[in-house]
């Protein structure tokens, strides 16, 4: 009989637009469906904050047209109190979930993970180009929310029970809104655990000759770390998504307690415990975070190291400490809970490990600055916004030191320094690793180098202006201003307002910056220059192929390796640097055996 | 702007069919300039390693319910004892019968498979049988409901009848995709396309569902 | 029968003004027994509200005199006088100073109810309404009114959920012919062309009450309801 | 274009510093007994951070400069002592670090939650709801009555769901909007929801707990400063959230004792 070997994924290059660009099962077209998705999701996520940035700044300031958006939402385009809450929710959800997660991990993931490994795509294409369309619909099912009843949930992107979970009758937005919210993320939880199960795969099995384990570029290592982590936690907030789905459509009491009262009506539920839904959500919600940012370490140290021409001071380091975090993630999550009434004991055995993880990331930033010292550190775009990164990591990471402990957490918690300190170290530092990734890999993706110039304005921009909106946060927050405030109403915040204006500015002329970044991509992906297959002279599987790569990623011959992954300053027959595949002997190899 | 450097890629010549493509192992270096050949060459099928990913994210899932009902539990004094349904012992006998059939089929089909085909004359008969179990165990987890609503216990009656639904809805969704499967092994198994490595994978994920469900069942025996 | 007297009546009620051809029945409303007395409203959280106020705001659950009247009761001819067709001038309904201005405010089912913020604070309107649809809006200091009419006849509970303290009613009606007694408890509905009639005096904590009363041609019928008022 | 970059990095580095070097913006003044060891806690994680932050963040401008466009023929070095080296500095040095911020911030939180009220405080029940914080005092009997949730009638000021004619406990049971309580005088405070999560924070005193739904909790503190101060809630309870306060008033005693007969004259 016909048996197919199990170990190649063999489909024919797809002929006709739809199966090309849509129903694509072709991993490098997926990767660039779930980094379109990403670019809408972040530019609907930014116009949010735009718009309660300037909330913020001069509440009753009526925006012109906002009325448009929403009627009741905005009456006469001032802001309703409950409109700010919804935008608020919307704008953490979409950029957690949609830009966050899909970007760095499954958009570029997605694109070269298979390429990295040395193989021709994925092992289940069909489950792979489903995880893109399930996340698609996940994304318009909450953006949907937008325009059912009475607008999307107010109840921020951690969903805290009993608030998400009693019903329109806690306001607007928390009947349909919730029910919507909860929904989509299921849903996306649906397609990341595809998309995990998948790349776990990939990473596992589909490595080419030679490919060991120790000689997977970093950023596969970051994208095999995350998707283990993504396996576990999205699949612990799906079962509690549909709890909650539960308690809105079926009477259930999950997570809701006995004799709450609202309007003067004692509402049905009973004896649910409010507490269950955060810790299923935390569970996930940590580990999270690190979905967000490890891959971001990868990304950063695989384009650092290529522009610093030499090998990574510790390849293995890196990776253990990536899978520390990884590791330790599950254990702290109890920290964004120090004063929700938990038992006091269980705070002081979540806030060590807290502690604890300092140290691998701590690790991880030495190791960049050894490798940086004595390097030739090259300054293109990509390895401006690396470093960048890492100014991030190291800022975002400081403010951690008081957040994992529960005594000053009594005065932080719930304030803008909460909001400063992840917006650093997990969203603005994700995000600056995603540009590095644009600008390394996008040639290998479109065929076409990036403008550098405007690459070179962006990046100022962007890290001069971040560090203007989210260093100012810290100090509101040791002032007490507390987070998830529509407008500041307390004698003692209003000192702060002028400090809000600031940001605000800082916050749109930032934004506007982001358009440069929107115009070179959408320019160079037509007008760039034609990028040739190596342009950064580097060393892994993705740049001995053509660019951009043949359907099959190597033209049907696949690669065997002979090195670790980064062997530069070195002397090669193709410059300072030896190809992964090259078979060449080289005395001073940086193999570590 | 770095100077380009083409290189024609290093590459071998494409494996035959019987070869495979991953070439893991930990240690698994290829020598400098050595030859590429030597190395030994496996890496298990995606398919079957594919498949213990997917049951270590469904084990998961059906922890993150059992935290949840451990703690709801414990939350307050709501808490209703029910008695189980009969039905579900029977579903039990059911669901690993139908295991039993299926280890039966596989080992036909493997040598139906290995080329024998002279000694199984319809490879496929067990897998029918198997498909049949399969849906009787479904259709046996819907009678327990019918059971528990005739005595007025339903989703939202009391905690336990809630988290009695939610987990054999939840368990019932995932044999269905099972049973799935098990179709789409018996189509290809027709069409002769069908991969050792597939089949092997969807009868683990059976065998899980039974182990799954007995786990279940002492759970909801001993905490409703 | 009943069709052409409310169509008499309808006729009646538009002439009426012009020849005063038409009957009135006004009265007071009283309780026995000992209300409970007006709570104190703290409007601390609230300093642009509480500023407002030189004396301390009072629960106008019960609104009393000395002479044992009791207002905000909403009395309404609850048989005899149905009015197809609602006003078309609005009826408004302002927030000041953390209150509802007025307490209790009768409309004619379908009529506009246009509901203003003279506030510098950002109020709630959270109608709790059980036959008509239930909503539940922001007003902004500055927005323009909220503007909605309900369609059924009820009685429906407006709270704010911003300002705890902050509660009304909207009296939802099917006719143009009701009063909201005040100043001593007194009401009087005027243009009731000749007929019989159910008057009903709906009080938010003490109930209903209704009386029949019959008017012939051109006169003023007095008539009084008396509640029980509860201690607490 | 990397000198720039560097001498960038610096001036943020600094520029972040000076505000909190000259403590522009601070912790608000403590007036609580166990606030001491927080704010101890806290300038020493601030020096130690800022510590670590400054010299990570100089270090990385510092080899941004010295290592970018390098002359020709250059060669590449290892950082002396290479991995393991840093490897073990970090587990010396913030390793230690970690875990003497860890011991001390746990005696600090241990003075605030492993300590049970004295016995004479005196007890106080706060009640949240969407969107105001409303007090109970006992009156002189000393008993707080039951809440009924039945009776809830925000309307009528029943904010608790007391029924005084059943209940005789409830009749000399004392409701405010505004918490008043005696200057150097323990607290007991009965945390009580209506509704939804909310929490109780007034940073002055360094307390913040959450109200958990369904389950009254109970924090106890000492206001050491007489004064006007605000509570505000933390936990997003829906959309008046912004607007959910209270005043904290910490009087002396004389002043306390004619407040509370007032508050009992208005009931």
């Amino acid at each position: 009989m016909h048996d197919v070997s199990p170990h190649t994924v063999q489909h024919g290059a797809p002929t006709g637009f739809i199966r090309k660009h849509v129903f694509s099962i072709d991993h490098k077209v997926i990767g660039k469906q779930y980094y379109a998705l990403a670019l809408v999701a972040v530019f609907v996520g930014m116009v949010l904050s735009w718009v309660m940035r300037i909330h913020l700044g001069w509440t009753n300031f009526a925006i012109p047209g906002l009325h448009f958006l929403s009627s009741t939402g905005a009456p006469g385009d001032v802001m309703t109190p409950e409109y700010y809450l919804q935008l608020m929710t919307m704008h953490g959800t979409i950029m957690v979930f949609f830009v966050l997660t899909t970007a760095p991990f499954a958009a570029f993931g997605n694109f070269f993970l298979p390429i990295q490994v040395g193989a021709e795509d994925m092992p289940f294409p069909h489950f792979n180009m489903m995880s893109f369309w399930v996340t698609f619909l996940a994304f318009l099912v909450l953006v949907a929310s937008f325009f059912v009843g009475d607008g999307p949930t107010l109840g921020g992107w951690t969903q805290y029970a009993p608030l998400s979970a009693v019903g329109a009758v806690s306001g607007p937005g928390q009947g349909m809104g919730v029910v919507l919210w909860a929904s989509s993320i299921a849903i996306f939880c649906v397609g990341q655990l595809l998309g995990s199960l998948n790349f776990i795969t990939t990473t596992l099995d589909m490595r080419t000759k030679g490919m060991s384990l120790m000689r997977l570029p970093l950023s596969a290592w970051a994208w095999f770390i995350t998707s283990i982590m993504g396996l576990t936690a999205f699949a612990v907030l799906m079962p509690a998504c549909i709890l909650l789905i539960l308690d809105h459509v079926a009477g259930t009491s999950f997570f809701v307690p006995s004799n709450l009262v609202i309007n003067d009506q004692v509402l049905p539920h009973t004896g649910g415990s409010t507490l269950l839904w955060q810790h299923l959500f935390w569970f996930f919600g940590h580990p999270e975070v690190y979905i967000a940012i490890i891959p971001g370490l990868g990304i950063v140290s695989h384009v650092l190291i290529t522009n610093m021409r030499r090998p990574m001071l510790s390849h293995r380091v890196l990776i253990y400490s990536m899978g520390a975090l990884a590791v330790l993630s599950y254990m702290v999550y109890g920290h964004h809970m120090f004063v929700s009434g938990m038992n006091p004991f269980s705070s002081l055995a979540f806030s060590f490990p807290t502690l604890v993880i300092t140290i691998p990331s701590t690790i991880v930033v030495l190791i960049w600055l050894g490798s940086l010292y004595g390097s030739k550190l090259r300054i293109n775009t990509a390895s401006l916004f690396a470093l960048g990164f890492i100014s991030m990591f190291i800022s975002g990471g400081v403010s951690g030191f008081f957040l994992a402990q529960p005594s000053i957490d009594i005065m932080l918690h719930a304030t803008y320094f909460v909001v400063g300190h992840f917006h650093l170290v997990m969203a603005v530092a994700a995000i600056f690793g995603i540009f590095s990734g644009t600008y390394f890999w996008f040639p290998k993706m479109s065929g076409r180098m990036m403008n550098e110039t405007l690459g070179k304005i962006h990046f100022w921009l962007s890290f001069v202006g971040t560090y203007c909106i989210f260093m100012p946060f810290h100090y509101l927050g040791i002032a007490g201003n507390v987070r998830r405030y529509q407008a500041f109403v307390d004698d003692y915040l209003q000192p702060l307002i002028p400090v809000h204006k600031f940001i605000t500015i800082a916050a749109i002329l930032t934004g506007v910056a982001q358009f440069i970044f929107i115009y070179n991509l959408i320019y160079s992906r037509f007008k760039g220059a034609p990028a040739p297959d190596n342009p950064w002279e580097a060393t892994s599987l993705e740049w001995i192929t053509a660019t951009p790569p043949p359907h099959d990623n190597f033209g049907g011959k696949l690669p065997v390796v002979y090195h670790d992954p980064y062997q530069y300053g070195i002397e090669g027959s193709s410059g300072d640097y030896v190809m992964q595949n090259s078979p060449e002997q080289i005395k001073t190899a940086f193999d570590e055996k | 702007m770095a100077t380009t450097v083409h290189e024609l890629p290093k590459s071998e010549p494409r494996r035959s069919s019987n070869e495979g493509s991953g070439n893991g192992g930990w240690r698994n270096l290829v020598p400098a300039g050595g030859d590429a050949r030597k190395l030994a060459d496996y890496s298990p099928p995606p398919a079957s390693t594919g498949i213990w990913v997917a049951l270590a994210s469904i084990t998961m899932t059906f922890a993150a319910f059992t935290s949840a009902l451990v703690v709801r539990q414990a939350s307050a004094l709501d808490w209703r004892h029910i008695s189980l349904p009969s039905i579900l012992y029977w579903n039990t006998l059911v669901i690993f019968a139908s295991s039993f059939t299926l280890e039966v089929s596989r080992r036909q089909v493997a040598t139906y498979m290995g080329g024998l085909r002279s000694q199984v004359a319809r490879p496929a008969r067990w897998l029918y049988v198997t498909l049949f179990l399969g849906l009787l165990f479904v259709a046996g987890q819907y009678a327990a409901w019918l059971q528990l609503g005739s005595q007025g216990l339903y989703l939202p009656t009391n905690p336990s009848s809630s988290f009695f639904y939610v987990l054999t809805a939840a368990h019932g969704l995932h044999v269905l995709g099972g049973l799935g499967g098990l179709a789409r092994v018996v189509r290809k198994l027709s069409n002769s396309t069908l991969r050792r490595s597939t089949l092997d994978a969807t009868s683990r994920y059976w065998h899980f569902m039974d182990v799954l469900w007995l786990y279940l069942l002492l759970l909801l025996w001993m905490k409703l | 029968m009943r069709i052409r007297r409310s169509y008499l009546a309808l006729v009646a009620l538009i002439v009426a003004p012009a020849l005063m051809f038409a009957g009135t029945v006004s009265g007071k409303v009283t309780y026995t027994g000992t209300p409970a007395k007006p709570k104190a409203i703290d409007m601390s959280k609230e300093p642009s509200c509480a500023k407002q106020h030189a004396t301390p705001v009072t629960t106008e659950t019960v609104v009393t005199d000395s002479s044992n009247t009791l207002d905000n009761v909403v009395v309404y001819i609850s048989a005899g006088a149905d009015d197809p067709n609602a006003p078309s001038q609005a009826v408004t309904f302002t927030q000041k100073g953390c209150q509802y201005i007025p307490h209790v405010i009768a409309m004619h089912t379908g009529q506009e109810l246009d509901v203003l913020n003279a506030d510098q604070t950002s109020h709630n309107i959270h109608p709790l309404a059980k036959v008509n649809r239930e909503w539940n809006k922001s007003q902004p200091p500055g927005a323009p009114p909220i503007k909605d009419k309900f369609d059924a006849p009820e009685f429906i509970s407006v709270k704010c959920n911003i300002h705890p303290w902050m509660h009304g009613w909207f009296a939802v009606l099917k006719t143009n012919h009701y009063a909201v007694s005040s100043n001593g408890g007194a009401f009087d509905l005027p243009n009731l062309p000749a007929g019989k009639y159910t008057v009903t005096a709906w009080h938010e904590d003490y109930g209903t009450k209704t009386q029949d009363v019959t008017i012939s041609g051109n006169e003023t019928k007095t008539i009084d309801f008396t509640f029980t008022a509860k201690p607490y | 274009m990397a000198k720039i970059f560097a001498i960038t990095i610096v001036l943020i580095a600094i520029g972040s510093a000076i505000p909190i070097l000259m403590h522009t913006w601070d912790l608000p003044q403590d007036i609580s007994t166990h606030g001491p060891l927080i704010d101890e806690q806290f300038s020493d994680t601030m020096a130690e951070a800022g510590i670590s932050f400054l010299a990570s963040q100089f270090l990385l401008a510092f080899f941004i400069w010295k290592f970018s466009n390098p002359k020709p023929g250059a060669k590449i070095r290892n950082f002396p002592g290479g991995a393991m080296g840093l490897v073990i500095a970090a587990f010396l040095l913030v390793g230690t670090e970690v875990l003497a911020l860890g011991v001390f911030g746990a005696k600090a939180w241990a003075s605030v939650y492993f300590t049970p009220p004295a016995a004479n405080a005196m007890p106080v029940q706060v009640q949240a709801g969407q969107f105001a914080f409303y007090f109970r005092y006992p009156g002189p009997d000393g008993k707080f009555g039951p809440l009924h949730a039945d009776h809830i009638s925000e309307g009528n000021q029943n904010f608790f769901g007391l029924d005084p004619q059943n209940d005789p406990e409830s009749r000399d049971d004392i409701v405010s909007a505004e918490m008043a309580v005696p200057v150097n005088r323990e607290i007991h405070l009965l945390m009580h929801s209506k509704d939804l999560g909310h929490s109780f924070f007034v940073p002055e005193l360094r307390v913040q707990q959450d109200f958990v739904p369904g389950v009254d909790l109970s924090i106890h503190f000492t206001a050491t400063k007489v004064g006007k101060y605000e509570i505000v809630c933390t936990q997003l309870c829906g959309l008046g959230h912004y607007n959910m306060k209270a005043y904290l008033e910490v009087k002396s005693q004389e002043d306390f004792d004619s407040w509370i007969k007032q508050q009992a004259a208005a009931q």
